[in-house]
């Protein structure tokens, strides 16, 4: 076997290489960026025309009945969030836990996050029969002393997710506040302006740097909890429900552990696309993915184990109803959609055990794709089973989502991917400034190896920026 | 919510408010605003009668018109619309109840296929005429002048009775004809001449609270029976007597009776003559007295033992015995004959084979007591049975008619296509309808008089089975007409007019017929003394008016039983079962979306039509729910939705009626398929009613499928604890009594 | 907002259903159906629709399971109960012509949940009615007719839709109903996916366009309104007939009598198998119903003396407090 | 008047940097103490405590207000608006529940928090409205680390020198009276 340097990014890049070519990039992305952008923009055309169609002449066109209130739309919707987990924990945690790695990769995932949560929050309103009443969720204080229901659970989830979106998106741009100055003194024309409001005056003094650093620690771990709160918060619509298959125990650790699941799938797919469309084979590399795949692995053996245990409770569990729900996975009309979720989710993670194919972006594409394709599909074995075989014996139905549902799904993988794309558009998918530290860092360390402890006794740092010329 | 002190005469004065608008508008329609007062008043909406409050529903008493059982109905009005119709608890035939038919009549009311004018068939088709060029077309046909005499006229029409009845007998009798058709698909024309000839009485009074047990032979008396709600409400008092009565259902295909029974019989169609000969064969063995019982029929009961039995109807020879037993021990128990052993050629035979179970059970005078008969027989229903249908095609082959009148039936629809009803239509030459719908026969008629729905009209009825002492009901309008036409009895004293002024001139209308009616009865049926006004008053506040019945009592004779050997067919194996439904009934009812929406009691089905199979019959024709199936008779073919259920013979396919309208409204036309059409011929040998049962078919898969529509997905309860059932030794024992 | 509520009725505020909850009830409507009487005709189902405005849905929208039938009457083909007997069914009137004992009740309920899975495993994949539509008992024939159920809201006191709707669109009301403000509805629907019943229905089209073409809607009943698209409905007790009788009864300064009113369903009932009444009023019908039939309003499972009586509440034991007692069907076996 | 003089120096090499604020530290320049230097740099240093000694940061301080505000304020303005709103005691629960109160309170009080933190970050660090450095160069984004500071006459020409003396690469400077 070949020996693989297992360095995460060259040490030796020039930094002024690092803003140069993260800037470029942003300005001139491959071809491919734009028809990207504008395969999502027509995406999203037909998930909009497919809302606008369903909000003229209500929710029957979707096919949703009696017995399935809930389809795709609430399916999909945990989804999205479920995928914005991962850039939290990328970010948050592999901070919290100083994992260098993190650094070139970390704000595109945080971008994902935020992104994600945009498209998972378009859900409920698609999904509600009468949006334009959807501010009644807010308890604003009404001097009839009426508020929302604080015991249901969809307030619950609004509160999280509305404080989700407020974090994350904090906490992107607040760890990007020193890039954004970095822009500002690069950019023109309207980026200038843009820039300049957005940086916020940074100029990386020694004070904005120490608050800087306290700051993004203590966001980071306020958003780990968070984070896991929030996708405990929305398994708890169906774990506080009554429903057979749905008020499971187990739920809230399940959905948490299916959320980094798929969204580091997503990220990795995200990391490949990335890469490409910006030119970013240097900061992206193949040894970050490794590492990444390692972690998505681990993340999915501990949601395999959870979900096996999901249906080790239901079994030995002996509810009758509970077991027709998991039954009618297992045999009933449910069963094509549920072993192709079984295969995908839980089979097919056992090839990144494998390096040469935890090397290749190729496959890795793919198969990332298709674990984001289970881990939809699980999604939606949570919700629409239980619809289906609820307790009314009477009510059981079978539901086939119209053609408007798949619209609309459809449309939001397109307005994810229109947002995302000019968000990465307009602001620097690497984080320049990390990236200067992470190659500082490893340099340092580089020397310290080579150098034993020399200079690490005198108290200072050693090592300087690689800088052209110098 | 029911009776109140509002008087009539107030009441019309605010409904005058929207009826003057009309009335100014041209049309000589008497109002009966204008004809009770003398003038036209509008009473402003803002400064209405002192009881009247905007938004406060009130109640008026009137009779349902949805079948002929003429239940009688409250209906609430409100701010000029009729909304809600309830049972009027003062009726002894409903008691306060209504089923769903009745519920449902205000959507014919306010249908939007209602035909709003006259229709006139011009140059082939159907155009929109005035009331005066239609009426003076039908005078130009059947007025003084046009010579129209005798048997060329008749009338075809449904179950009628009361004033309207009265006028119309007397119109034949102006014109000198005989022809009255009376024609119902879902009847009991042959049980009433078994009854006739067996008791002595048509119509005798069948006291299920007094029996222990009830042996049905197809009788659905639950559902499309005589009088389904007071059966429904009599049911209730046979169900929770001490001990609860048992009930035990004979029949190929399970109706809403045998969907209730403690025991359902399947039993293969046509046979149902035997098993009550077998039954009679393990009474007299077991020591049941048959004196009364003359040697031939002693000789054909013998004839007729357990093991035979088993194999004639396709059941066990010990069910027979246990049913037998069961029937001696409980006593007094009823034993009842339906549309399934009277729709056959020996259809006869079959029910007084069944009606003798009674007699030799001693149950006639106990649980089959006499009806009775009212001072006033011309008033009572006329019951039609399908005998008429087929005297009617005839006359109409042989071109005996110039003229007919159809009221309340659609024999284009119903008539089964072995009679060639359509094209015999055409050798009439002028065919009124009254019509309020673009039905089947309204369409093929020449003249559709659209007359005023039951909700607006004027009208008296006497229920076809009357439980305790006769009543005339009211029929009184519950609001203005939502179009300007014009009610049947108005129309019915017109005609009279136009032969007879002299008798009937003094009636400006018919409203004013029916008040002279009832006011000039004799103080024995007025009940008190009472001034003419407040006595008509009264009535219409009670929405009817108990007469005077004569109870005689019953005079049990056996009648001869021929019943033919049981005959397979190898070609066509399976017998077609139409059965009738609560709900669409014959059909009438298949342009009301309540009732196309509320699902069928049994298969659960909606919207359409749907053949009903056993399991065993779906292995071996190779068809699934929902898969189409190919019906077949000697008379043509249908195809419909295939529905799987155990509640039916092996050797049955049940295709309910109601369904199949070629025309009829947006809400029946081209829904379903029509069973009647593919009736072999065959009557009944005795009476000549059709055999409506007696169809063999032959079926197989069409080759399509598609999803059926129906409420329930699930026909099982899962082991969850839905519905809960107790023995009715548990309920015997341990039901509290003491609630009210 | 205020703090002073609070402080003063802390201990008020906290209790739950279980130590009787924060409600006096002023009258607590409820219903009595006996499966004995009903016959599964309908009459209940179709005055509903008279009542209470309705929409007919038509058959394609049927067909995706969108009916709007507040009152339905369900209809089940197996006897859970009875079912190791239907086996023999041909002998099941032995027993009472031969005067053996019946078998005791709790003999009689083994209620088999085994079907359920033999059933997913005799599918055929062709669609989920046959997939499901089994087909009863193991006798050849349905010999004891049909299990019919007529479901309505059964109006919980621990309703599940209620605390789970996001605007409290679903309260209970003062008179232990069940209430749903159309107003307030967001059309979120989770009160019915939580409904265990089903008992809830959405107006997932506009059906004032289309479901009363003219003079049809002349038929609607002005005490209530016609739902809105995107509006979630259900069974109200006829809580428009409620308010009638109450505003009487308090002008004339008296309480409300026991039979003074009914629901559209009760009244119409040929074999008055449903019963209506407030169990608030120890002399009413219904109430007089549970008391005999030793029901108790409660979350807990029911403590009969009598094990025999007939009264029991539908999926009981899922804690959800039904107002609808049901009386068992009665088969003679 | 006395000029005041700001300088800014530009290094490349980091190493350098150090040995010049040791330098400074060590108080070569009499008059310019090591508090008295503002750093800008391209990257975040958590080392340059060790040199520039114990500088405060209270970002967390902040942020235990927002804490404490979202914990107590929110469960407040939840259970005083539950026991204004009567009509909600639904599906047999309490009107005050606590467990979704929990729930609520704990999203609130992460809210409230990371607002906060933000919030101080923005306020202490000078930015959005604060004071910004006058000389800056737009290398510091790129690779080279600046001592900016405030001099007078005395001072003025050592810095300069030590900075020299530590291979700067730029010398920036400002005079103001």
């Amino acid at each position: 076997m070949k020996h693989i340097d297992e360095k995460a990014i060259d040490e030796e890049i020039k930094w002024a290489k690092i803003n140069e070519d993260v800037l470029r990039h942003m300005e001139t992305p491959r071809k491919a960026y734009w028809i990207a952008l504008a395969t999502s923009f027509i995406m999203f055309l037909v998930g909009l025309t497919a809302e606008v169609y369903q909000y003229r002449y209500g929710l029957g066109v979707a096919d949703l009945n009696r017995s399935h209130m809930w389809g795709l739309y609430i399916a999909t919707f945990i989804f999205w969030v479920g995928a914005s987990h991962a850039g939290t924990l990328l970010s948050a945690f592999l901070h919290i836990i100083h994992a260098e790695w993190r650094r070139t990769i970390y704000r595109f995932a945080e971008a994902m996050t935020s992104v994600a949560l945009m498209t998972a929050a378009i859900f409920p309103m698609i999904h509600l029969g009468r949006v334009w009443n959807l501010y009644w969720v807010v308890p604003y204080v009404s001097d009839r002393e009426i508020w929302s229901n604080f015991r249901s659970p969809l307030v619950w989830d609004a509160f999280a997710i509305t404080t989700y979106l407020t974090c994350s998106l904090t906490f992107l741009y607040v760890g990007m506040i020193p890039d954004l100055a970095i822009c500002r003194d690069n950019a023109r024309g309207w980026r200038k302006k843009l820039y300049v409001v957005l940086s916020v005056g940074w100029q990386g003094t020694d004070r904005q740097w120490r608050n800087f650093r306290k700051t993004y620690m203590t966001m980071a771990c306020f958003l780990l909890p968070l984070a896991i709160s929030v996708h405990s918060v929305v398994s708890s619509d169906f774990a506080v429900s009554l429903m057979p298959g749905w008020h499971v125990t187990s739920f809230p650790p399940y959905f948490v552990a299916g959320a980094l699941y798929s969204g580091c799938a997503g990220i990795m797919t995200l990391f490949i696309i990335m890469r490409y469309f910006f030119r970013l084979e240097d900061y992206m590399t193949v040894n970050i993915m490794e590492k990444l795949c390692k972690m998505t692995f681990a993340i999915a053996m501990v949601w395999t184990y959870l979900i096996l245990a999901e249906f080790a409770a239901v079994w030995y569990g002996h509810n009758q109803a509970d077991k027709e729900v998991l039954l009618a996975k297992f045999y009933g009309p449910f069963a094509p959609y549920f072993w192709a979720m079984m295969f995908l989710a839980v089979v097919l993670p056992f090839t990144l055990a494998f390096q040469r194919l935890r090397r290749n972006m190729a496959a890795l594409m793919v198969l990332s794709i298709l674990f984001n394709i289970g881990m939809w599909l699980e999604r939606w074995m949570i919700v629409s089973p239980t619809l289906s075989h609820a307790y009314n014996p009477e009510s059981w139905n079978m539901l086939w989502p119209s053609i408007v549902q798949w619209c609309i799904v459809f449309g939001s993988l397109g307005w994810f991917g229109m947002i995302f794309l000019v968000f990465c558009k307009i602001f620097p998918m690497v984080s320049m400034y990390e990236v200067k530290e992470m190659v500082f860092h490893q340099k340092k360390d580089l020397l310290g190896h080579k150098h034993g402890h020399s200079h690490a006794g005198s108290g200072h740092v050693v090592g300087k920026p690689s800088v052209e010329g110098a | 919510m029911s009776g109140n002190g509002v008087n009539r005469r107030d009441f019309l004065k605010i409904l005058g408010w929207s009826g003057v608008g009309v009335a100014v508008a041209g049309c000589d329609r008497p109002t009966t605003v204008t004809l009770e007062e003398g003038k036209e008043e509008v009473v402003a909406y803002l400064q209405p009668e002192e009881y009247v409050i905007p938004g406060v529903g009130v109640w008026f008493a009137s009779t349902c018109q949805q079948c002929a059982a003429g239940c009688g109905v409250h209906g609430r009005v409100r701010e000029g619309r009729v909304l809600k119709m309830e049972g009027n608890p003062d009726s002894s035939i409903n008691y306060g109840k209504l089923c769903q038919m009745g519920q449902a009549g205000l959507q014919g009311h306010y249908n939007p296929d209602r035909i709003k004018k006259p229709l006139l068939r011009k140059g082939g088709s159907l155009t929109e005429v005035t009331w005066e060029e239609a009426l003076g077309a039908l005078e130009q046909k059947v007025g003084a002048a046009s010579g129209l005499a005798g048997d060329r006229f008749a009338w075809f029409t449904g179950t009628v009775s009361g004033h309207q009845s009265v006028l119309l007998s007397a119109h034949l009798a102006a014109l000198g004809s005989q022809h009255h058709f009376v024609h119902e698909v879902i009847n009991n024309a042959v049980g009433r001449a078994v009854n006739l000839d067996m008791l002595g009485e048509a119509m005798p009074r069948y006291r299920l609270d007094e029996a222990k047990v009830i042996l049905s032979f197809g009788s659905d008396f639950l559902g499309a029976g005589i009088s389904p709600v007071y059966f429904s409400t009599a049911y209730a008092k046979f169900r929770t007597g001490s001990p609860r009565g048992v009930l035990i259902q004979v029949e190929p295909k399970m109706t809403l009776t045998g969907g209730n029974a403690d025991l359902w019989v399947p039993i293969r169609p046509g046979t149902e003559g035997a098993f009550a000969l077998g039954i009679a064969n393990q009474l007299l063995k077991q020591g049941v007295d048959a004196a009364g019982v003359p040697e031939n029929i002693r000789a054909l009961i013998a004839s007729h033992d357990a093991e035979k039995v088993a194999s004639i109807t396709g059941s066990s020879a010990d069910r027979l015995a246990r049913i037998a037993t069961l029937l001696k021990e409980r006593s007094p128990s009823l034993v009842l004959a339906g549309a399934s052993v009277e729709g056959h050629a020996h259809g006869y035979s079959a029910a007084a084979a069944v009606m003798m179970l009674n007699m030799l059970l001693g149950n006639v005078g106990k649980t089959i007591v006499a009806g009775g008969s009212s001072p006033f027989p011309q008033m009572e229903a006329k019951m039609g049975g399908t005998r008429d249908l087929i005297a009617f095609a005839d006359a109409a082959d042989k071109k005996n008619l110039d003229v007919v009148f159809f009221y309340g039936a659609n024999p284009v629809y119903t008539a089964p296509s072995h009679l060639g009803l359509t094209e015999k239509l055409k050798n009439i030459p002028f065919k009124v309808a009254f019509s309020n719908f673009p039905d089947e026969t309204a369409l093929s008629a020449d003249l559709v008089l659209p007359v005023l729905s039951p909700y607006e009209d004027w009208g008296t009825h006497m229920g076809i089975y009357q439980p305790e002492q006769k009543v005339v009901s009211i029929q009184q309008p519950l609001m203005e007409p939502l179009y300007p036409n014009k009610g049947f009895g108005d129309l019915l004293l017109a005609f009279l007019k136009m032969r007879k002024v002299k008798e009937y001139e003094s009636f400006t209308d018919y409203y004013s017929y029916l008040k002279n009616a009832f006011t000039a009865l004799p103080a024995t049926v007025k009940g008190g003394a009472l001034t003419n006004d407040e006595f008509w008053g009264k009535t219409l506040q009670k929405g009817l008016l108990e007469v005077p019945t004569v109870v005689g009592t019953l005079k049990p004779r056996l009648v001869e039983i021929n019943l033919p050997e049981y005959k397979e067919d190898a070609q066509r194996p399976f017998h077609l079962v139409p059965s009738g439904r609560l709900g669409l009934w014959d059909g009438r009812h298949a342009n009301l979306p309540w009732l196309q929406e509320a699902p069928d009691q049994i298969s659960k089905i909606v919207w359409t039509s749907w053949a009903e199979i056993h399991p065993a019959t779906a292995a071996r024709l190779g068809v699934e729910q929902g898969d189409f199936l190919r019906i077949t008779s000697d008379q043509g073919a249908l195809e419909a939705q295939v529905y799987i259920h155990k509640g039916i013979h092996i050797d049955a396919i049940a295709v309910p009626m109601g369904q199949g309208h070629e025309e009829y409204g947006r809400y029946a036309k081209g829904r379903g398929v029509n069973p009647l059409k593919i009736i072999s011929p065959g009557a009944d040998a005795r009476t000549g009613e059709l055999a409506l049962y007696g169809t063999r078919v032959t079926a197989a898969a069409a080759g399509r499928r598609e999803f059926l529509v129906k409420l329930s997905s699930n026909e099982t309860q899962l082991g969850r604890k839905m519905v809960a059932t107790v023995t009715a030794d548990v309920f015997n024992r341990a039901e509290p009594k003491t609630i009210t | 907002m205020s703090i002073t509520n609070l402080i003063n009725d802390w201990s008020r505020y906290r209790k739950g259903a279980e130590e009787g909850g924060f409600h006096e009830y002023e009258h607590q409507w409820a219903m009595v159906v006996d499966l004995n009487k009903c016959i599964g005709c309908n009459a209940c189902s179709v005055a509903c629709y008279a009542e209470n405005n309705l929409p007919v849905v038509g058959e394609t929208r049927f067909a995706k399971n969108q009916g709007m039938h507040w009152m339905r009457v369900e209809r089940f083909w197996d006897e859970p109960d009875l079912q190791p007997y239907v086996a023999t069914a041909s002998n099941s009137l032995d027993a009472w012509i031969e005067g053996n004992p019946p078998a005791p009740r709790s003999a009689l309920k083994p209620s088999n949940p085994a079907p359920i899975a033999e059933g997913m495993l005799e599918r055929d994949g062709k669609g989920f009615n046959e997939q499901f539509g089994f087909h009863g008992t193991k006798s050849e024939y349905q010999d004891f007719g049909g299990s019919f159920l007529p479901m309505m809201c059964q109006q919980c006191h621990s309703a599940t839709c209620e605390p789970v709707c996001p605007v409290a669109a679903t309260y209970h009301t003062p008179d232990g109903l069940n209430a749903q403000v159309y107003n307030r509805c967001i059309g979120s629907r989770y009160c019915s996916n939580n409904c265990p019943y089903r008992l809830r229905f959405f107006n997932f089209w506009s059906y004032y366009e289309d479901a009363w073409p003219e003079p049809l809607h002349m038929q609607l009943n002005p005490d209530l309104t016609v739902r809105d698209k995107g509006v979630m409905e259900k069974c109200t007790f006829c809580v428009h007939r409620i308010r009638v009788v109450k505003d009487e009864a308090r002008m004339e300064n008296r309480k409300v009598k026991d039979g003074e009113f009914a629901t559209a369903c009760v009244q119409s009932c040929p074999t008055s198998a449903l019963v209506f009444g407030d169990k608030m009023d120890p002399d009413s019908q219904v109430a007089k119903l549970w008391n005999a039939h030793q029901v108790k309003q409660g979350p807990y499972k029911q403590t009969k003396e009598n094990k025999e009586l007939r009264g029991y509440r539908i999926l009981e034991g899922l804690n959800t407090d039904p107002s609808v007692m049901y009386l068992e069907r009665v088969r003679e076996v | 008047m006395r000029k005041k003089y700001s300088v800014m120096g530009l290094f490349s090499d980091f190493e350098e940097v150090f040995c010049a604020l040791e330098d400074i530290k060590k108080n070569k320049v009499p008059g310019v103490t090591v508090d008295d230097v503002r750093l800008m740099s391209p990257i975040e240093h958590p080392e340059i405590d060790e040199v520039l000694g114990e500088r405060p940061s209270h970002v967390r301080r902040v942020t235990l207000c927002g804490s404490l505000f979202g914990i107590i304020g929110g469960f407040y303005f939840l259970v005083t608006s539950q026991s204004d709103f009567l009509v909600q005691p639904q599906g047999g629960k309490p009107v005050v529940p606590i467990p979704s109160n929990i729930v609520l309170t704990y999203e609130m009080f992460i809210l409230f928090s990371v607002i906060a933190t933000v919030l101080g970050f923005l306020v202490l660090s000078g930015l959005l409205f604060g004071k910004r450095e006058k000389l800056y160069s737009e290398k510091v984004g790129v690779d080279q680390i600046a001592i900016v500071l405030d001099l007078n006459e005395e001072t003025y020409e050592p810095i300069k020198a030590l900075f020299r003396q530590h291979k700067v690469l730029e010398i920036r400077e400002e005079v103001s009276k």
